[in-house]
């Protein structure tokens, strides 16, 4: 039997694969159709200080082999979450993390103030990186001294796993990778989605209410391989990367750049049982190709 | 919540209607499980470079002896008309049955309204009150006459009444100028709409002022179906709704129309 | 009939349609396809000082909707662009523009220096964002300073038009228009293509001799799109469009977010008549929406 | 440069010769231009989303009285599969007929060798060489004798040799093994040859050492296919060079092998 499980600073996966947040849902979305349980880890819709009711519909336009999506954080606040959703979810034999989103450094704060107060809340995503939002979010991200400052301000308040998720609409993200890491983040997760717009030439409006959102899905997969080969270069922390992966062998590209471990968004939505399916394909792929555990594939790109 | 699947089904006939609209009916190897009118599928299109997501259409009828389904295509893009051009033997993936339905009545003098593609789910609708004991009433509305589909199904289960735009056939006009608009209870206090948003919001409209039950259908904009992306949300008077899960199927009075 | 003419600062094409850099040769190669007259425009492959080898096989690799290229400036030098070519191409009646690319300040105005001796070449496209090479290139498209630093030295030799094209690898696009613009450029073209990366799981190799390359092709277009529109908001001079278009729809769009005019790259590899067919099909669109002239449609965007 | 062409052919008949080789016979509606042994088609594939770029692929055979090409396929991935499932009726779209082609010889004692999907041109060429009065010998590589195809063809044309790897049909071994290989000039002294690079280089190697007249055949990955975007260089000591206008076809003496 190969092994196929991955270490992420203390977190220990099942497997490389977990999904990315607001393609997932809750994990229960999905129940139907695979085994939860089954995966290394499930990354959970953005959470807020506050409820928020996210952007006006439409809210998504398909793209060539992708799409824009401009859901803007819609979800019921912290407190809803931990106090409806979470009872319902924590038995998952599964890491679940909890993505934390926000407008200001205080609403990060107090968000991760309160998970942290729920002890079998394994860890965080924190999403420096939403386009979606019109304060905050992408904000963060995309300089080096707020991606340091709402990092570290963080890694204050929450003892456990604190995994930083990059945006992508950058100059260089090593930089702010660095930074992040600097600042106390126990992994980076990247690529969070590229801002982008979609008209219609016929009616000659925006396709979203927002006029722009975050492109995800295959089309950015050779943008987010190199972003996450770039940071899993300069980093010690571990990476979990992501963008476009909807197959095994996308999941081993971005092992092989340099991930610890990989995220599934866009493709579920096509394929509810992708996540699975990419678990066993990375296990077909380890036998066929003689490994023994998939930790040997990490960064083991070859170049002469 | 009923349990959902993933499943290939093949397709058995395409039987083309008018220009734009086609009846596929598709084969499921095994026993259907129970599917409710108004829920919808998710169906990935094959071979058509540009179609990345699945596209959502109603189950436009059941049949569970044959354990077959029908849809109802109506050619808009490039997704449609693909699934439109499938030959008998290919195979199609579906997501179903998903979202919520048309509930059952409390009255028995219901009208169902459909326009456009939005007849889809009112065929199986009517089959579903007819076997119910309810005598549904269909008021159908369409451009002109080339646009309507498959009358005699309709008229099998109940009276069916036409408005055309250019008067082709029917009253000339929209549904809302049809004359049994004008005798709801007695003839009816109950309203199954799908179609245009535009007439839909017309229909609530009417039904609210009269304080008929009044059941829309959206077809918003989806990218998972499951109500995992939040993107087809619709506004209600309890916040945003994933059309896909809390609806597609809503009482109007909770919509923020 | 409909008027297709559109003005970029001095220059008049005679429709919005132009061909991009280093997917449409010199105009020959697609000779035999389309009636290269009937263009608004052709910018050629970057030129560069001395004649250059490019890099290695391979140098392309397929990616979802799109491609990579690692080409790398492959050209025979500007002496040699001004004494063989140019006699070639110089009767074509359509707008001939060149693409001066280089290493080092030095080499771009050596290189605008040469061309500007030539009276007959109407305008240079600065391509100060090509990924591809190890020096230079892409390197001035990305920091504020040294983009104005070349853009100026280039206005400082070259009088006729001066077009600036932009990476689009970068946090603020803007900023960097804004110099371009502040620095002398007559009008600004983006987008090239965005740095990524290809690995083959079988083998664990990447794709590209070089590793990296640039992204080009449908998959970036709502990308290309969002930075149109934000640039050509925020400075006077006109904007030229590009990334991913592949249709006349795709075209108008990128008129609607306000270009005043559009090249055609990566789609010419996959149906070598498409540019043509793309000016039909605004002449088209304009008929069936009842404009008068193309310029109608420019920045035409309906917001609410 | 001869004229090129983007045209639609329909596909006439698709013969499955093995496991991973079909053939495509397409048909033009009218004349079809001159086309000479070595050169290729740029095909758009339709219904393969993964399919961004033309597949470039050999011009297997010619017949100007009926129309037709035909093209040897070799499946090996998204692309080439599609291709090899397409149905007699369908079209498919053509940039062709591109790049150089196999010079005609000062010689009449002509070897042409080929291994795999490389035997693609050699028919082709055999014919032509044969229509110009010069009788072929084809020497041909193979992993096993299930992967032979169309041998009958080739003997209508010159005498056949085989090797295959395990031994299952003619001389064990690879191509350069073939006993023909050690009777150059008597029985030749002009190669053509056409497959994997490193059988390629081998031959080629065999040639300079012998002074024999060498062309081989690349195949390079290529965007364009007509020169415009120097995607599919191949070193020379003239410099990188396209594979798809300077080449497929090289004098072997030219590359940097
Ligand atoms: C719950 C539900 C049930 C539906 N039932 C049916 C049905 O039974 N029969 C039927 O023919 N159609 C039905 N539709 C609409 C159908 O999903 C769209 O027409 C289809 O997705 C368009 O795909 P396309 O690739 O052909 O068009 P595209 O090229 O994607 O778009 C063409 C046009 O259709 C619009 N469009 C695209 N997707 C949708 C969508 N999801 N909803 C509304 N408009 C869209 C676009 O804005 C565009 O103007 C239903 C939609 C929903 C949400
Ligand atoms: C001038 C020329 C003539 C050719 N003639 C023939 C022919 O007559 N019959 C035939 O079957 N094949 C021929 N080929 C090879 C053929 O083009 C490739 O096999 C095909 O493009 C692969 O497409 P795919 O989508 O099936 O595979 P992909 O999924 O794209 O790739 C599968 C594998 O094939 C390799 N590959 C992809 N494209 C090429 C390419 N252009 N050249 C070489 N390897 C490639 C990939 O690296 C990968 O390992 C020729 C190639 C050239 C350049
Ligand atoms: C509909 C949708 C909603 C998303 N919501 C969030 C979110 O709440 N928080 C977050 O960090 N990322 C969010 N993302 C980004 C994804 O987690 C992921 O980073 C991105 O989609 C790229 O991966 P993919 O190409 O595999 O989808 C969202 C993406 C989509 C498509
Ligand atoms: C093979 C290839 C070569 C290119 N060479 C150049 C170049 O020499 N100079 C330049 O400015 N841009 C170059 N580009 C970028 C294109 O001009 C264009 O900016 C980019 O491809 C985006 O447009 P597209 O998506 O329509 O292809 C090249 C692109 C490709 C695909
Ligand atoms: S379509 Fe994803 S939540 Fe409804
Ligand atoms: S494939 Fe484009 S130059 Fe040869």
């Amino acid at each position: 039997m190969v092994d196929l499980s991955v270490n992420i600073g203390d977190l220990n996966l099942k497997n490389p694969v977990m999904t990315a947040s607001g393609t997932f849902g809750y994990g229960v979305e999905y129940q139907d159709f695979i085994d939860i349980n089954s995966l290394g880890g499930i990354i959970v819709k953005g959470t807020t200080g506050s409820p928020r009711e996210g952007n006006p519909y439409p809210r998504m336009a398909e793209t060539p082999q992708g799409m824009l999506n401009a859901v803007g954080l819609q979800n019921k606040g912290v407190d809803a979450f931990i106090n409806e959703i979470w009872p319902k979810i924590r038995t998952f034999d599964t890491n679940i993390i909890v993505n934390v989103s926000g407008s200001t450094i205080e609403e990060y704060v107090e968000t991760a103030e309160k998970l942290a107060l729920v002890p079998d809340i394994v860890g965080i995503e924190l999403n420096i990186s939403c386009p979606n939002v019109k304060e905050g979010g992408m904000a963060f991200g995309t300089s080096c001294s707020s991606a340091r400052q709402v990092t570290r301000a963080v890694r204050n308040v929450f003892p456990r796993h604190l995994m930083v998720k990059l945006s992508p609409n950058v100059t260089d993200i090593v930089e702010i990778a660095k930074e992040v890491e600097d600042a106390g983040a126990d992994s980076i997760s990247l690529v969070n989605t590229f801002l982008g717009m979609a008209i219609d030439a016929e009616t000659r409006r925006p396709l979203l209410s927002t006029i722009t959102g975050g492109l995800s899905g295959p089309c950015i997969k050779p943008i987010a391989l190199r972003m996450v080969w770039q940071v899993a270069d300069a980093v010690k922390v571990p990476v979990v990367g992501m963008g476009g992966i909807s197959s095994a062998s996308d999941a081993i590209e971005f092992l092989l750049a340099g991930a610890s471990a990989i995220q599934v968004g866009t493709a579920n939505f096509i394929n509810p049982s992708i996540s699975q399916e990419i678990v066993n394909g990375i296990a077909d792929y380890l036998v066929r190709h003689n490994f023994n555990s998939v930790t040997e594939l990490i960064g083991a790109l070859e170049l002469d | 919540m009923p349990k959902k699947f993933i499943e290939d089904f093949v397709i058995l006939e395409n039987k083309r209607q008018t220009s734009e609209f086609v009846i596929l009916t598709l084969q499921h190897p095994t026993n259907l499980p129970k599917i409710y009118p108004g829920q919808f599928a998710e169906i990935k299109v094959e071979g058509s470079p540009n179609t990345f997501l699945r596209r959502p259409l109603s189950i436009h009828d059941v049949d569970y002896q044959n354990n077959t389904i029908k849809l109802l295509v109506q050619e808009v893009g490039e997704g449609t008309r693909r699934l439109a051009a499938m030959k008998p033997g290919e195979s199609l993936n579906l997501i179903y049955p998903l979202g919520t339905y048309y509930s059952l009545p409390s009255s028995n003098k219901v009208l169902l309204v459909g326009g456009g593609c939005g007849v889809a789910p009112l065929l199986f609708l009517g089959r579903f009150l007819h076997e119910n004991g309810i005598k549904p009433r269909f008021l159908i509305g369409a451009k002109s006459s080339a646009q309507l589909v498959e009358l005699d199904e309709y008229r099998k289960l109940g009276e069916v009444f036409i408005t055309t735009e250019d008067g082709s056939a029917g009253t000339k006009g929209f549904v809302i100028h049809h004359p049994i608009m004008k005798t709801y209870k007695p003839d009816f206090d109950w309203i199954y709409t799908c179609g245009p948003e535009a007439m839909m919001k017309v229909i609530a409209k009417y039904a609210l002022k009269r304080n008929l039950n009044c059941e829309v259908s959206l077809e918003n904009m989806m990218a998972c179906g499951i109500g995992a992306c939040l993107c087809c949300i619709t506004p209600t008077i309890e916040g945003n709704k994933c059309t896909c899960t809390d609806g597609p199927v809503f009482n109007s009075k909770y919509l923020k129309w």
